[in-house]
């Protein structure tokens, strides 16, 4: 049985999505890490036709100044959609969802980091979604875990995002935008792989308790392979790195 | 860049004590770990607005009213009403406030009540369009926190659905369907259309400890936030991680059974307050005696 | 001779006022002092159907620091009106109003205080009128006095404010919504009741000179009933702490 | 939070000097203590404002424009004009002035402009109807300090009036009153409909003594200001109270009975500068000779 | 007031070896002094966006994207389309910039790509007409710095010619005209009717020395920048001097010779990525390989 | 040939413009310095019917502090319009138009000052176009280096100011409104007459290079007049103060 949402068939009749997708399967993810060349530290993360370009600042000092805390960086995050990124123009002052997006980033980010080695300073954490095409919180926080590592800021590890949701009784993972617009339910989560830790945890629609379990159960399966995906992009990173430096003194 | 949220400094001596009551089950107000302070509801006590409760949970104070207008419809959905929820965070209620523009945590709090309010479906859009197309009830819920003792997210939630619950809309009759004019028939009012109940349950997060309806001290030590939104039903209707720690699965699970098993007492105590509570002026004299 | 404007009947037959009051009744007047937990000083005040609720911080540290003065504290006072307090909602963001509002209260308190004992701090005021039906700069001075006595900002006295008005010949007390929008003048007015200062005197609409006599000493004799009403509800304050401090003791 | 009104330092010894003259009568720049400085009105200088005025207050000056064009009535006077007083205090005029929104000073004299213009009825706004219900005259009252030696309330209340009293509006033939099309007869002007002339007078209190008309000297060390504002009927029609000090009854009294006493010269000053000043470039030609 | 644009600490030691090398005609990055760093245009890569474009000049990265929807014409142009340029300097592309509402930075290069597309008059505007008088195409360009290692305004004039170029505006079909009711035939497109090609060449001058395109380390030691526009029949149809030194005759003669030899080659190298690069997500291919 | 654009005739047959100047005629000049009083420097500059009031503070403390530079004094410069200066009512909240003239003045006149003796200060230039005819940034740039030579800030010569611009063939000086809008191309410049640097050159509309040497050397010839005049009001300022100062010796 096929399950349709304001015209829109969501699962076709052998399971798969409006995509084609099977119920847990990603779109395709491409990862770069360093791609700019001004700030500290840079990623780009495609997941699908969601894009997201993120950059890191920092440690660096704070204006105005009473903000800075004496035992401890602070982190900022603003979170921005690009004006061309969705169908109608986004006017480019922040809504008051990306104000919310920003705030919820950020305390997804926080708890990875080691913010007590560098008090009374800034770490700055921007991130711009290209295009828009659902899930642009997580593919957010995927690449500003990167922007940070490749900035160097000490970090317990990285953390990893993911959205599932619901439609019908099927759980799906990785939302696209006609999923987090028709679907029943969507619901982003972040984690810290190494200790297990969900610092982002959102929801939207309806869930059963039981939904919710499953939800949380795929959620943690994708994490893990986009997880791998992180460190990969990170590896190939820090050898291109090592290159250009051999190369230098070879010269 | 959004600037953190200002903490106030509670002493090193006052977080070790809490942190050793925590330790034994125990909170420093007397509460048990899952307890929820004392919930006081006064509906419909504004004169101005169509809707409004100001709700106490223990000393956390929050005023609700609920302002319908008429406007024109969403494009993409021009046979049903809109509603929006604006939080007023400001110095009257906490030393932390400011003036200004609201703050992003004003911004998030609003957010996830109007996310509760809308995935639980509570109001009747469809039922909100006066002209298709042309006219619809615009309902403004605006929360104004008014002392801040601690989970302002679940005050603010019993307020605006308290506030929608005790509301009316005026009656109108329509003078020109092609202009788009009506007239407003005073005096003669009827309920919002309403169909479901949200509600939401804060859990602060203490080191190991996880403790539900937090008061400010303990916001103020606090790692992280969790809060779980209930329908009538008791679906799930809206989750939101907040501050910067982490939760663990069990956390969430444990969360999650604590939640499931009070909604309906809460629910209850809702329906009751608003049910047998004084309205209008004679809700200032009970509030003046509180 | 009934006095009607805009079809409003504002004085009928017999001289009584649109709410059946006299030309010098004070609506119902309730306060409440200390109402508020976090605030440092408050106090809730009903004229009427009017509610205005006020708080108080400080003195306190003043940020941008250099608005802070070598010599004294600064006094910042912001009044807002609650969207829901009036007919139309209003906007959140201060109107034009609001923001002459604030000045002129702000300028009605500071004679009363005794600012030089903290220098480089400020005091900070905020008044929310949570429902409007006239008269609420005065009614927000009135709470806002009172939320400096209970934060123990050192006064030389209460500030204590009516508004006065003419409605034909008819002087009329403590003006309600109808009587501000159609009568045809408006007198709010704040003094410090012991020192016989006026501290706030603003007035639209016209007046001869005999009428802002008239005036000037119905509002004065309305002040000195309302200064006893908040002398009184600081003392059931003051007793009311010292209660708790007493049960505290016998612990 | 209000930002305090940056006041200027001045010394102390010219504080005490200033006193002592006060207390025997006499002030820093040569006045009695009730006298206006020397006012001189320059009317319809500006060729893009509809009414415009320079207006000199001793050394302060002050330029208005009024610029009119045609807006929707408000709901609840739908067949009565609007006009709005801004002011914008800038840099230009004052080491205390600041760029960016208006200050809260600016905004309390532009309201006290507008009072004392709408108390005393002066235009009449029933006569700036285009179509009834539909389209209206709306006046826009832009009052910029130029230079600020004192008492910008007065230079701005006389810049307004001196502004509309030398302004215009152009004619207009409707061309489909449905549709609400109209079109100007340009060339072709009659006067913005007034009736009344008010004015205002500020007094400063400098500790036990009150002085009309402070410079900026006198406003540095003043302890509160009063405004009052007279209509043609000699009727009180705005008074405003500002700074942070406070008025006997007895200054109250002394301030009345002089205004009472000066309204009409001042009146009289104003109309007749309004008909014998030049206008235009030529207005230009006696400002350069200033 | 405006703040000051923020320039990086350049160490004197760098500046010096810079300066030595410009007295020998060479460039840090091994350049001419009158040498463009290498132009990449990816097109059409973005699926929301009417139009747009990635550049890369140099290490220099600028996003434009090209929005279209209906609005009502200007009043003086009822039959003419409109066009708005609007420039992104956010945190992403540079240390110096700042969230907020645009830099005067931001806002002096928007105007200048503006400038040269008006003058040039590259955008039929009046070919965007839709019912005449009542609804026309509204064209919003918008520029986001993505790496800033100098020399964004000709970064951003690339990227808004190309944004334009690879544009389409939907079909539509008029509904009803009284009403201005109109529909989107979706699928159905055609290209943005254009019909010039404007390009900008930025100079800075250092010390005694003119170099073209600067990177980022030149234009932190630069006295002062000149812009200049040429349309495709070369003649100057633009021109910016910025930043706080200024340029002698010769040195703008000098500027001018060298942007006429240069135009036809850059104008060429832009049309030909155009027709040659892969689009939409094969762009993306391209792009992740750079 | 006369030539007309949009129903206007710009020049008429005997080659007068819409004003009956010729081609390289300047409008009426009219220059006052040292109009106001509070200022530490200021100019009224009158070029036909633009009017435009400059006023200098400075050098001063400047808030906030990390803007300061430690080598040199900063220059802030705003650019208004009065809201009536044109047709339509302007609205008083700076355009983008005034924001990027603001930064364009600031550049056209910095180059001429002393900022080193100055650190750690603020030098502010405000101008206010009174009324607008055309040229408003260049009588800007002519009334603000007479109020910073008058403020007494430390300058290696005045700053001067003209736009020129093209109507088919001819090539106009000092462009009034209709010129400005409908002409062919307008280029205001600036320079510092006595070391012959350009510090303003911003162009639209279109030119032939060989056009653009035309309006360049225009633009010297009537920027050389305008500084005898701009001199000439300055002497006359020196005079004056002089004269002002020995009445007082005098006393």
């Amino acid at each position: 049985m096929a399950i349709e949402r304001n015209g829109v068939i969501l699962i076709d009749e052998e399971g798969r999505r409006s995509d084609g997708r099977k119920w847990d399967e990603l779109r395709p993810i491409h990862i770069k890490v360093g791609v700019l060349r001004r700030a500290d530290g840079s990623a780009l993360v495609e997941m699908g036709k969601t894009k997201v370009l993120a950059s890191v600042y920092g440690p660096r000092e704070i204006h105005p100044r009473h903000l800075a805390l004496p035992d401890k960086a602070i982190l900022r995050v603003a979170y921005r959609m690009a004006t061309f990124s969705v169908t109608e123009r986004k006017k480019p002052q922040p809504s008051r969802r990306e104000i919310e997006l920003s705030k919820v980033i950020k305390e997804a980010l926080a708890p990875a980091l080691i913010l007590d080695e560098f008090p009374r300073t800034a770490i700055e954490v921007y991130a711009l979604v290209l295009q828009a095409d659902g899930g642009t919180r997580v593919a957010s926080i995927n690449a500003a875990a990167l922007a940070l590592a490749d900035a160097g800021i000490p970090m317990k590890d990285l953390v990893t995002a993911i959205a599932v949701g619901r439609i019908g009784n099927y759980i799906v993972v990785d939302l696209n935008d006609l999923e987090d617009k028709y679907g029943d339910a969507d619901m982003p989560i972040a984690m810290i792989p190494v200790t297990d830790e969900i610092t982002l945890l959102q929801m939207d629609g309806t869930m059963t308790p039981e939904q919710f379990d499953k939800c949380l159960e795929a959620a943690k399966r994708a994490i893990l392979e986009i997880y791998d995906l992180q460190k990969e992009a990170l590896r190939y990173r820090y050898l291109q790195i090592k290159k250009e430096l051999m190369e230098e003194q070879s010269k | 860049m959004i600037p953190e949220i200002k903490k106030e400094i509670i002493s090193k001596l006052e977080e070790e004590h809490i942190l050793a009551l925590l330790k034994d089950g125990k909170r420093i107000d007397g509460r048990g770990l899952f307890d929820f302070r004392n919930i006081e509801i006064l509906p419909a006590l504004l004169e101005k607005a169509e809707g409004s409760a100001l709700v106490r949970l223990g000393d956390t104070k929050v005023l609700v009213g609920v302002k319908v207008s008429m406007a024109k419809p969403f494009p993409d959905t021009p046979n049903e009403g809109v509603f929006v929820v604006n939080a007023e965070f400001n110095p009257l209620a906490s030393p932390a406030f400011e003036l200004g523009p609201p703050s992003d945590y004003a911004i998030e709090v609003a957010r996830v009540v109007d996310r509760a309010i809308r995935s639980a479906e509570m109001i009747k859009l469809d039922e909100l369009a006066i002209i298709p197309g042309e006219l619809v009830w615009m309902i403004n819920i605006d929360i104004y926190a008014i002392d801040d003792d601690g989970n302002l997210i679940d005050a603010s939630m019993i307020g605006a659905v308290a506030a929608l619950m005790s509301g009316y809309l005026p009656k109108i009759e329509i003078i020109d369907e092609e202009k788009g004019k009506v007239e407003v028939i005073s005096e003669e009012k009827y309920p919002i259309p309403l169909q479901n109940l949200p509600i939401t349950f804060t859990f602060a997060k203490i080191r190991d400890f996880m403790v539900l309806d937090p008061n400010h001290i303990e916001e103020n030590i606090m790692d992280s936030r969790l809060t779980i939104a209930l329908n009538s039903q008791n679906e799930i209707c809206a989750i939101q991680k907040g501050e910067g720690g982490g939760f663990k699965f069990e956390d969430i699970q444990l969360a999650k059974d604590i939640v499931l098993k009070k909604a309906d007492s809460i629910r209850n105590l809702i329906v009751n307050q608003l049910a047998k509570k004084p309205r209008g002026e004679e809700a200032w004299d009970e509030l003046r005696r509180l």
